[in-house]
């Protein structure tokens, strides 16, 4: 047991494992601070990874592909906004609809340009980072040196996200016409544009975990490679109360009882019934830390604006 | 008639939309709209058979759909309709197959309603005494045992103690015959246990509508305040709403596995659980309306099954199709702008 | 399948319209084509039928298993003569349609439909080249040469457990255990076959636990294995096709399940006339199975030695079981 | 004196109603001009147009010499025209800073905490609205929310300043405290406009009243030429009893008796301390208090909605402490809750529905578990005609009722089961003289019936004319109870705010 837990790769892991989930879940926290459920963000991963790797492909510069993906995960999250904010569709509606969506089209797409070996093996990758003084140090080095660029990236997001929505004038408001659109329009407050933004957010933050997936771990797509994680994210931000911190906590905690189950899998139990650790772990978690957490007060409310 | 005009507009332009959205997309592509659409309504209901295989794909969508709705009208968001699915097809088939002599009659209700049971405690007894007494989001702990019961269903079969005894093959023995739900309509997969799906959307409606338990879940889901200061006792109806709401999509695993499949097998996801949210949405939670919703998923489902037949259009395609008029259903305010533009126009053609 | 029009509107014979009316349809199972797996083979080999033998091909890809008995009675409905299933997990699909088509000829791959003289089994004995695969990793160990340090430990990343998976695994750990019998190997399944991220990481796993080789039998998910040995600078092992070409330098080779091949031959033997029921066996001696590109670091010594267990297996002095033992 | 805002001829038609019709109305500079008029008479639509959240239907504003043409409240704000709504525009999880500062932040990217709370304290310095800028807005009594609302537009330095019912949840000191600081404003040279139902006060406050009718001006009046009656009849289009005749006092057995009774809160701190006190048959026993002194707990902790810590209660002698909130239900006692959308109502369930929302299980409306819709529809139909709930469609939604007719809708629940014992909190917040007439005639009819009724309110003209004994709650603890024919507003309001006093201080001032 103790040779599992100062394996480094249990914990490498447990960081490669949670990025994909933390920058969804915190995409949902500015969606659904702003009052937007946006369950589509697992199809907007699905088409950002497929995107990132055609653009990455097609210019031969992994960053271009994930610019590219992230515009794509972008035009996406306002035709889904569009739907759910101006038009005050039934957002979860919407977003499954987009996820259907998604798994076909890019699943078609990939058949139709890259026949059935699946997208180029040339297709670049995001760079790995090597952090100078940490590389070297022999546990720390391996779990927190080497991954690839997005992982900080997400990290330095983190930061971002929290910083934006809870001490800046904008995030101030977004949080306000989450939790109450009548009386944010009454404060002056564009309801409609800042729905729009928490959704852009979410879109563009989904986009690159998406494109993390394939053109970050990997450097191909495989159809449905997302396998579930926009809604595991969503998840992780409900568990993390709607806050950075803890959708970044509750990913992490994810990805760590993921890694765990793959280190335990050849132990006397049945493979089975350690794979189930991750969510066994979750409701633990939730129920033990009094899982109690409120939504934002207008959460998935459509508003119309008075006028 | 004026007015059921006026009513019809508006889901008629959104489906028009979609249809046209997705014309575009196969002509750019390069199928021919006309012949996919007509063979997605000929797979769906252009013959006996064909209505027959709709139906009979509309039968675990309604009863996890009435499921689904039961959390929502009970103002809970129970997501785990799949992994109730499981565990009620689990059941059903255990019993199905291990117990032998028992005449039809009690062998099929003894299966159902085990599996009602056992689906109902999935859900009620870790999310719903979860919600209830530490506040634990029913959102994220239906979920979570959502993939706790596939795992599970993974272990019984793999290797497990539900795998048929001397296969290779990750698959549960046969259920006895006596606990088989008979077909319908032969050469179909059309039970008679869409006659339970459909007997089992009046008694939800029954149960919402017009009993005090009902009466309370409603409440409890509108206004969990008033609902407490009426006298009702709050934690034991979300318990129970969530309960009751596990137990039919439980209902729906058993009666799949008695009616259409007759043994379980190793897979991921049957997926009902998640269509099943948007059929009750769709429904707008209407026990009734859940029926019709059911089956609009289920004739996109068969229709474009038989889109690729007739007309060519990849499997992929046909979830495109598919996605877009789910979209554009939930946005049929999308023909008020269309209306708008119009209006606009004629004022300006008007003016000029 | 536009330029196979094409091809067919020059002007035309009886033996060319006649295989034009023969029609074949084809229905996978949930994976869909994509799988990077038997449903993507089989229909690879489909196509290569319309070319080549000019006849009449249609895919259905089933989204729920309760679609297995449908696409199969609509494509026998509709008169087509050889109706081909994908997958063990429709094998009571097909026993329960050819009963009501006895006319309509049926192909399933990967499980055994016996007593139905319309039906043919395509069942590939995976596990002899799984054995050929396991060897080689096992004799790399052995002799530590190219990637290989020496840590005697090999892996295995498999998609679910299921018996075209397993026995894969089967022949793996007995080809490794017979040339190298104190080899160690890891077995891990990701439960999944479209996750190549998670593939990646039980891939890292296993080799921070130190395997060296690593022998995916996952699909899609495999993808994430391939790229962690490529990145970890150690091998993988391919499956179902020859998937060199993912990372030339990092597969050593890959263990090949010509699902392809059986099909075309299949719907070849059916136009002409020569359908057999019963189970047809692919396995080395008819090429149904096979070790593909080797990787350069491997020396001839070894792919000698391979060989010759290959030669063994064809003549039967070695029997590979395709249960994996604990 | 020049006009600050003329608003001509405003049309506004709703899907239903027509809300104004054909408005007029004119503030002078410099005025505080009172709105007075029935539920639903339309004041809150015209207010809402002239701050640019509804747009009319025709008719044009001038504001300041300038035709407005609004397309939002942030011009309207811009402008200089603030408003505090009639219910709250508040965001409960924020802070008070945060709240006011809203949509105009001080300048900058970052959200200056400092800055923002500093400006904060310095208004609220001013115009002597002491607040703490870091509070969450949640953690506030309805009273310090009200403030928090009126310090958001004078931190957004408006002009004219529309008032939209702000006394409604007001204790008496607050109001006087709220019309000092009117009067500063009027006299820096700002311009208001008051709504209120309380017709004293609107005679107290303004220069100029408008009485507005069913979505029609009926008439403006200099505040100084005209009298409570006058205003009462003007508004209803009726004559109104203003004075409540009250039948003798003629107390019985004890009903509800109330032992060392002590509450405590989520985080232990103490809400309801010691209390003690008994209610008779045929009685109205007041309770007094300003908001927040632990009325609610007190209520609460008797209806077994809320933990006790210790002490008893006992029902006609029995002890109830341990009951479920149904089992008191079932002893024959009824409840009023102070929030009646929040608490009292399924807005979603119809009106038949919500006037069965305690009894459903009562075999009367069930029978094995099958709720009887005909009985209750029968039900529905006469509660709905006997306390005239308007309009009297029972399958209606209780969401599409105005707020007086939702309460009425409680009352006829609550009071038309003829209970032993009936707890009412607020029964008239926010109702119009007609209405609470109304309500007060229901409530006295119980009591002479023999009923027993503890009254909970934060109005002391309400609580002085209804009870017969009155308690006053400041703190967690029961100050004293009075006789409530002697007691005066003085002697309340002394308790009210804390300090105990005896005839000789009181005389001796
Ligand atoms: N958003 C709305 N939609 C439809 N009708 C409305 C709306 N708001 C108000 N009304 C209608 O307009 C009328 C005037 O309502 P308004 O709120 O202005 O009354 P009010 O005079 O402020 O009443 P109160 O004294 O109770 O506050 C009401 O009778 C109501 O029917
Ligand atoms: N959004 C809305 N849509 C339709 N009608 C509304 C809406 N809001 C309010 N109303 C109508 O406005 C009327 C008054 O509503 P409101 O909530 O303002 O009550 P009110 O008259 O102000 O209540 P109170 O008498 O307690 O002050 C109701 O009859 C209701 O039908
Ligand atoms: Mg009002
Ligand atoms: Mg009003």
């Amino acid at each position: 047991m103790k040779e599992i837990f100062l394996n480094p790769q249990l914990w490498a892991a447990t960081l490669a494992m949670a990025t994909p989930l933390a920058l969804p879940a915190l995409g949902g926290t500015f969606s659904e601070r702003s009052g937007v459920v946006n369950i589509a963000m697992e199809g907007i991963m699905l088409i950002a990874a497929f995107f990132a790797v055609v653009f990455a492909h097609a210019t031969g510069s992994a960053w271009l592909g994930f610019l590219g993906a992230i515009i794509v995960g972008l035009i996406v999250a306002l035709i889904f906004a569009w739907a759910a904010v101006s038009l005050t569709a039934n957002q979860i509606i919407l977003g499954m609809a987009i996820n259907i969506f998604a798994s076909g089209i890019t699943a078609y797409l990939l058949n139709t340009m890259y026949g059935f070996t699946g997208t180029p093996t040339d297709t670049p990758m995001l760079p790995t980072i090597d952090i100078p003084g940490i590389k070297n140090i022999p546990f720390l080095g391996q779990v927190l040196s080497g991954h690839s660029v997005v992982v900080y990236l997400m990290i330095i997001i983190l930061f971002i996200s929290d910083y934006f929505l809870f001490h800046t004038n904008l995030g101030l408001r977004l949080r306000a016409v989450g939790e109450n659109p009548e009386a944010a329009e009454t404060a002056g407050i564009d309801v409609i544009k800042l729905r729009y933004l928490g959704v852009a957010l979410s879109g563009i933050l989904s986009a690159m975990g998406g494109a993390y997936l394939s053109i970050g771990a990997l450097n191909s797509f495989n159809p449905d490679m997302t396998s579930g994680r926009g809604y595991i994210a969503l998840a992780a931000m409900i568990f993390g109360k709607w806050t950075p911190f803890g959708s970044f906590g509750a990913a992490l905690l994810f990805g760590f009882a993921t890694a765990l189950s793959m280190q335990l899998q050849n132990t006397a139990f049945s493979k089975n019934i350690i794979m189930m650790l991750p969510y066994i772990l979750t409701i633990l978690a939730l129920v033990g830390v009094g899982g109690k957490s409120v939504p934002p007060a207008a959460d998935g409310v459509p508003y119309t604006p008075k006028k | 008639m004026k007015n059921l005009l006026k009513e019809l507009y508006i889901p008629v332009v959104a489906v028009l939309i979609a249809i046209i959205v997705g014309s575009i997309i196969m002509l750019i592509t390069g199928f021919n709209p006309i012949t996919a659409y007509i063979s997605l309504f000929i797979g769906a209901f252009g013959s006996v058979n064909n209505i027959a295989n709709t139906l009979a794909a509309a039968v675990p969508l309604i009863l996890t759909g009435l499921g689904v709705a039961i959390s929502f009208k009970a103002g809970l968001f129970n997501i785990g309709a799949e992994g109730q699915y499981w565990i009620g097809a689990i059941v059903g088939v255990w019993i199905g197959y291990s117990f032998t002599g028992l005449p039809w009659y009690i062998h099929i209700p003894f299966a159902l309603i085990a599996a009602m049971i056992a689906g109902g405690l999935w859900a009620g007894l870790i999310p719903g005494l979860a919600k209830a007494y530490t506040g634990a989001n029913e959102v994220i702990t239906t979920m979570m045992m959502s993939y706790i019961a596939i795992y599970f269903s993974h272990f019984l079969l793999e290797f497990g103690p539900m795998m048929e005894k001397g296969g290779t093959i990750p698959q549960s023995p046969v259920i006895k015959e006596s606990a088989v739900i008979p077909f319908l309509i032969q050469n179909t997969q059309l039970s008679y246990g869409i006659f339970i799906a459909l007997a089992a959307a009046i008694f939800v409606y029954w149960l919402m509508f017009k009993t005090t338990w009902g009466f309370e879940m409603r409440a409890v889901g509108y206004n969990q305040r008033a609902a407490r200061y009426a006298g009702m006792n709050v934690p034991l109806n979300m318990v129970l709403s969530l309960g009751l709401s596990g137990a039919f999509a439980g209902l729906a695993g058993a009666v799949q596995m008695l009616g259409v499949q007759h043994r379980l097998y190793d897979s991921f996801t049957s997926g009902y659980g998640y269509t099943a949210i948007v059929v009750a949405l769709l429904a707008n939670n209407n026990p009734i309306g859940v029926i019709f919703a059911a089956i609009l998923f289920a004739a996109l489902g068969t229709g474009s099954q038989y889109m690729q037949l007739n007309a060519q259009v990849p499997g992929q395609m046909a979830d495109v199709i598919t996605g877009l008029i789910v979209f554009f259903v939930a946005a049929h305010r999308v023909a008020e702008v269309i209306k708008g533009m119009f209006a606009k126009k004629q004022k300006k053609e008007a003016e000029a | 399948s536009s330029k196979t029009k094409q091809e067919s509107t020059q002007p035309q014979t009886t033996q060319e319209s006649k295989n034009k009316d023969f029609k074949v349809g084809l229905v996978t199972d949930v994976g869909g084509i994509n799988d990077h797996s038997f449903n993507q083979m089989a229909y690879e080999g489909l196509q290569r039928a319309a070319k080549e033998l000019g006849v009449t091909v249609n895919v259905i890809q089933s989204k729920k298993m309760e679609d297995y008995v449908p696409n199969l009675t609509n494509f026998a409905q509709q008169g087509y003569n050889l109706i081909i299933a994908v997958g063990f997990m429709m094998h009571d699909a097909v026993e329960e349609v050819s009963q009501k088509f006895p006319d309509t000829k049926f192909l399933i791959i990967d499980s055994e439909v016996t007593d139905r003289p319309n039906v043919s089994s395509a069942m590939f004995k995976t596990e002899q080249v799984g054995y050929l695969v396991g060897a080689m990793a096992g004799l790399m160990e052995k002799e530590k040469v190219g990637k290989v340090k020496g840590t005697n430990t090999i892996g295995v990343v498999g998609g679910m457990q299921i018996p075209p998976v397993d026995s894969f695994i089967a022949g793996y750990q007995q080809g490794a255990k017979a040339v190298n019998p104190d080899i160690k190997i890891i077995i891990n399944y990701t439960n999944n076959f479209n996750d190549p991220a998670a593939g990646k990481q039980m891939a890292l796993t296993e080799i921070s636990q130190g395997a060296e080789i690593i022998f995916q039998v996952a699909g899609g998910t495999g993808d994430g294995v391939i790229k962690a040995a490529q990145e970890k600078n150690v091998y993988a092992i391919g499956v179902d096709a020859d998937q060199s070409y993912l990372a030339p330098d990092h597969v050593l080779t890959s263990a090949v399940k010509r699902v392809d091949v059986a099909t075309y031959d299949v719907i070849k033997d059916t136009l002409n006339g020569n359908f057999k029921s019963g189970i047809v066996y692919f396995d080395l001696k008819n090429e149904g199975v096979g070790i593909g590109k080797v990787n350069k670091d491997v020396p001839q010594s070894i792919i000698d030695k391979v060989n010759q267990l290959a030669q063994d297996i064809k003549d039967g002095k070695i029997t590979v079981s395709d249960k994996v033992s604990k | 004196m020049s006009a600050i805002l003329e608003v001509k001829n405003i049309t506004k038609v709703f899907p239903k109603v027509v809300a104004n019709d054909n408005v007029n109305l004119t503030v002078e500079k410099g005025e505080i001009h009172a709105i007075l008029g029935e539920n639903g008479a339309g004041k809150s639509t015209l207010m809402n147009i002239i701050y640019g959240l509804y747009k009319p239907d025709s008719g044009k504003l001038i504001f300041d010499g300038e035709e407005l043409n609004l397309s939002g409240p942030h011009e309207a704000i811009e402008k200089g025209i603030g408003m505090v709504h009639q219910h709250f525009m508040l965001i409960p999880v924020l802070t008070v800073a945060e709240n006011i500062v809203l949509g105009a932040e001080p300048k900058g990217i970052t959200y200056d905490r400092k800055k923002a709370n500093e400006l904060i304290r310095e208004i609220s310095q001013k115009y002597h609205l002491e607040i703490d800028p870091e509070a969450k807005v949640k953690d506030l009594s309805v009273g310090l929310q009200q403030r928090v609302e009126i310090l958001k537009a004078f931190y957004r330095k408006a002009k004219l300043l529309i008032l939209d019912e702000p006394t409604a949840m007001l204790t008496p000191q607050e109001t006087e405290k709220l019309f000092e600081i009117m009067r500063e404003l009027v006299k820096q040279g700002m311009s208001i406009i008051f709504i209120s139902h309380k017709l004293e006060e609107v005679l107290e406050i303004s220069d100029r009243v408008t009485v507005m009718r069913r979505g029609k001006t009926v008439g403006t009046l200099n505040t100084k030429e005209t009298n409570e009656q006058e205003l009462a009849n003007l508004m209803v289009g009726r004559e109104v009893v203003l004075r409540i005749e009250k039948s003798e006092y003629k107390p019985g057995d004890v009903v509800l008796s109330v032992k060392n009774l002590n509450v405590v809160d989520q985080q232990n701190v103490p809400k309801v301390k010691n209390v003690s006190f008994e209610i008779h048959e045929g009685e109205i026993f007041g309770l007094a208090g300003i908001d927040g002194n632990g009325q609610l707990e007190l209520v609460e902790a008797i209806m077994g909605l809320r933990p006790k810590k210790s002490g008893n209660i006992l029902f006609y002698g029995k002890d109830v402490t341990n009951f479920t909130t149904r089992q008191l239900y079932r002893e024959g006692i009824s409840y009023i809750p102070q929030d009646r959308q929040a608490d009292g109502l399924v807005l979603d369930f119809t009106i038949a529905e919500n006037l069965i929302l305690r009894e459903y299980k009562d075999p009367t409306y069930s029978r094995y578990g099958v709720i009887q819709y005909k009985k209750v529809y029968e039900n529905a139909e006469k509660k709905v005609k006997e306390f005239d709930v308007r309009p009297p469609e029972y399958m209606l939604k209780a969401r599409g009722l105005s707020g007086g007719n939702q309460q009425k809708v409680i009352l006829a629940r609550e009071v038309g089961y003829n209970p032993k014992l009936l707890i009412a909190v607020q029964p008239t917040r926010g109702m119009d003289v007609g209405a609470i007439e109304y309500i007060h005639k229901r409530i006295l009819e119980l009591r002479d019936k023999g009923a027993a009724v503890f009254l909970v309110s934060l109005e002391l003209e309400e609580i002085m004319s209804l009870s017969d004994r009155i308690g006053v709650i400041y703190n967690g603890q029961l100050m004293d109870v009075l006789d409530g024919k002697t007691a005066t507003r003085e002697q309340i309001g002394m308790l009210m705010a804390g300090s105990r006093f005896d005839k000789t201080t009181l005389e001796a001032r």
